[in-house]
């Protein structure tokens, strides 16, 4: 059995690792907020509006993170069978799945007063759609298919499928994007970004991440109950 | 006060980003909080039980 | 006359590959084969597109490329749910993996068989569409070639969402949502050869991008077909 | 024509160590060992769920082993077991729409590579009462038609080892002696089968109680699982 594989391992040193994370999510998302509503200038051009940036750029990286961090999971699932890469994929597919829809409605809210509608085709806005269509794949996925130990593979082969994809969609959607580019669209992260403007942003993607650690331990923490019913289950069952 | 909800017109928008992202990343955790914990004291009853049984 | 020992056959397993895609081009083919509903939902579904948007030709026109791509795709889709699924239900999938053709020969010549059964006739098919959809008389050619170029990678990435859901009941609708996202890439370059060349813009750089992710799809469908494939038959 | 006596080579040899089998986070079957030479015929018992047909598809090469040692081989080096097994399951791998004879000659194809010796076919199909349905489409076969033409295929292909789940299912009596006939002589040409099923058919062989090795009983703390 993998050293660190069993789960009570992993329940050590997530408890080691909680307060730390909980700690740094709190002190950065505070001061992040912070800077970004009360101390960050507004844009020249958009106003106030511009503070939407503050959530939507962290989640879109959010999103993308997530994804890496299921891909890595999967591989390491897929190749070395180990149990709690397996589920660590399931654990951390909700959390991206959420980021990325806060980035797309993030970007809607910003769009509105900016263009005048919720929705606009923008290169990157269409690529994060698309990656949210991804993650609602492998969810379903592993809901669909019964026995645990395969729905973790074939969702791990999806996830890997997945990632290899997502570069190529990334540029198909910026080359049809430019293709369709309507004559002057802002582009998402604004003209440039004032060196003021750089801090909020960069405590509030810390914090996002903090938040990733602390949300993926209660998840894990689940899914490892979950299977911990499952079996027991199994065996009320097959003791017969 | 009121000039800061304001936001320069665009309160209803900068507010909701913030509120709801707020929302979602509590939520998130609180429920899986809660349902980890819940499987536990079940997987705990159907121990306590086989141990009984067994 | 007894042979002290078993001689040992030499196993071609190219006989019988060719022999698997040609049983599979058949059974599409017949009664309850997948190739006649396909197609059938490729004619149905385009000509509701006038019904919705209204017969000026000048509309149709501009939307028909992309019309006649996203049908195909769908149709492709579709048709391929029952791709693994119907040998995995009668039993002889477990045949085909035991034998010596193996794996990774079942999932080429199943996915082989698909295209040669179910994409080329949509392929064939377009140009006919294409009148109904007023498709610009430039465009007629250009459809055909990046139909050909492009159906392969919808077949392979299928092959893939196929092999996932072959367990799963009525897995078609998981399916469409695992396979449909991995299409956008084929769908834009397909389209935007098209258009190029309604426009009369050169449609080369569009449809070679397009055979790029056909080729990236040969190599990402198949190894993670044969992968899910072994995961669904342990 | 007197069909040329085949026999399989004498020194292959199926030999499992403290086999062990987890599926699903449990475990099916644990430190299981039985060795088989050419020639013997292995009968799989225990109640359902105990993992008979997940032993045959481990043998087969479908199922990975969780632990211990199973191998094939013949004269001391490892066998690909691929090439040298025939296995029926409870689904027949037969494809409704095509006649028994196209599916025959499929089978024939795709296992050997070959094409169909239409004797062989005709005498396979009299063995099992099918003679007068080859051209018949499968799909209006009964379920016990389609069983035993699922059985023909140990005549049409020689391999040495057959792994047979369930085979008298569905079968009558003068059916179920034409099956012991056919194991009988295979066992004779040196072949080895492993057969799981309920009720016995009249050839002798080992038994095998995979009861034996189902995990030990809940009442004991050894419930191995890595979630536990």
């Amino acid at each position: 059995m993998h050293r660190f594989a069993n789960p009570a391992q992993f329940n050590r040193l997530a408890d080691s690792v909680m307060p730390w994370a909980f700690s740094v999510m709190v002190l950065t998302l505070a001061s992040g907020l912070y800077f970004a509503l009360f101390d960050s200038p507004a844009d020249y051009q958009q106003g106030e509006s511009v503070r939407i940036m503050y959530m939507h750029v962290p989640a879109a990286w959010m999103g993308m993170f997530v994804y890496m961090v299921m891909a890595v999971a999967s591989f390491t699932a897929l190749v070395w069978r180990h149990p709690l890469a397996l589920i660590a994929g399931k654990a951390a597919a909700p959390i991206g799945a959420m980021f990325t829809a806060l980035a797309l409605i993030t970007g809607a809210l910003w769009g509105k007063p900016m263009w005048g509608t919720y929705w606009v085709w923008d290169g990157r806005l269409t690529s994060v759609l698309v990656q949210f269509f991804l993650y609602l794949g492998y969810m379903a996925l592993w809901q669909a298919v019964e026995d645990d130990e395969k729905a973790g593979r074939a969702a791990s082969i999806l996830a890997l499928v997945g990632v290899v994809n997502i570069p190529i969609i990334k540029f198909s959607v910026d080359w049809w994007n430019t293709l369709h580019q309507p004559a002057s669209v802002m582009r998402l992260d604004g003209p440039t970004i004032h060196s003021d403007m750089l801090w909020p942003l960069l405590l509030v993607a810390v914090g996002y991440q903090a938040y990733f650690v602390v949300a993926f331990i209660w998840r894990m923490r689940l899914e490892i109950n979950l299977r911990k019913l499952s079996v027991m289950r199994m065996n009320e069952v097959a003791g017969g | 006060m009121t000039e800061f909800l304001n936001m320069g017109g665009y309160g209803a928008f900068v507010w909701t980003a913030y509120g709801l992202s707020a929302i979602s990343l509590v939520t998130l955790v609180l429920r899986s909080r809660a349902r980890a914990n819940a499987v536990l004291l079940q997987v705990d009853a159907m121990r306590r039980r086989r141990k009984e049984e067994g | 006359m007894v042979m002290t020992h078993l001689p040992k056959i030499n196993v071609s397993s190219a006989g019988a590959f060719w022999a698997l895609v040609r049983r599979d081009v058949h059974l599409a083919w017949a009664q309850g084969g997948a190739s006649t509903l396909t197609i059938g939902f490729f004619l149905i579904a385009v000509s509701l597109f006038p019904f919705g948007v209204g017969p000026e030709p000048q509309v149709l026109a501009r939307i028909a490329p992309g019309v006649l791509w996203v049908i195909a795709l769908l149709a492709c889709v579709i048709s391929l749910d029952r791709l693994y699924q119907a040998d995995f239900e009668d039993g002889s999938l477990d045949d085909l993996v035991l034998s010596p053709v193996g794996f990774l020969g079942v999932v080429c010549a199943k996915v082989l068989a698909h295209w040669l059964s179910t994409t080329l006739p949509l392929a064939v098919l377009a140009p006919f569409l294409g009148v109904m959809m007023n498709l610009n008389a430039d465009g007629f050619v250009v459809l055909i070639v990046s139909l050909l170029i492009g159906t392969p990678a919808l077949s392979l990435i299928g092959s893939v969402g196929a092999a996932l859901t072959v367990a799963v009941r009525r897995g078609g609708v998981l399916m469409s949502l695992i396979v449909l996202p991995l299409y956008v890439p084929t769908l834009i370059f397909g389209v935007g050869a098209v258009d190029a060349a309604v426009n009369l813009v050169d449609p080369l750089p569009h449809l070679a991008l397009l055979g790029a992710v056909s080729l990236m799809a040969i190599v990402a469908g198949i190894w993670a077909s044969v992968m899910a494939l072994k995961l669904a038959m342990e | 024509m007197n069909k040329a006596v085949l026999r399989y080579s004498d020194d292959t040899q199926i030999m499992a160590e403290a086999l062990t089998c987890r599926r699903g986070g449990r475990t099916v079957f644990a430190n299981m060992s039985f060795t088989l030479s050419a020639g013997s015929y292995l009968c799989l018992r225990g109640r359902n769920g105990a993992g008979k047909s997940t032993l045959l598809r481990l043998i087969a090469g479908l199922v990975p082993q969780s632990d211990g040692k199973f191998v094939v081989q013949a004269g001391g080096q490892a066998l690909d077991i691929k090439s040298s097994l025939l296995m029926v399951g409870h689904l027949n791998g037969l494809k409704p729409a095509l006649t028994l004879r196209d599916n025959a000659a499929m089978f024939q194809k795709v296992m050997t590579g070959q094409n169909l010796d239409q004797a062989v076919l005709q005498a396979a199909a009299k063995r099992f009462a099918l003679a007068h349905l080859l051209d018949q489409p499968v799909q209006y076969f009964s379920s016990g038609q389609r069983h035993r033409s699922a059985l023909m295929r140990f005549e049409l292909v020689s391999r040495q080892i057959w792994l047979m789940d369930e085979p008298t299912v569905g079968l009558d009596s003068d059916n179920r002696q034409a099956l012991a006939v056919m194991m009988q002589s295979h066992l004779e040409r040196g072949g080895i089968i492993i057969s799981a099923t309920h009720d016995p058919i009249d050839v002798e062989g080992i038994e095998l109680n995979l009861d034996d090795f189902a995990p030990k009983q809940i009442g004991q703390n050894s419930l191995e699982s890595e979630w536990l």
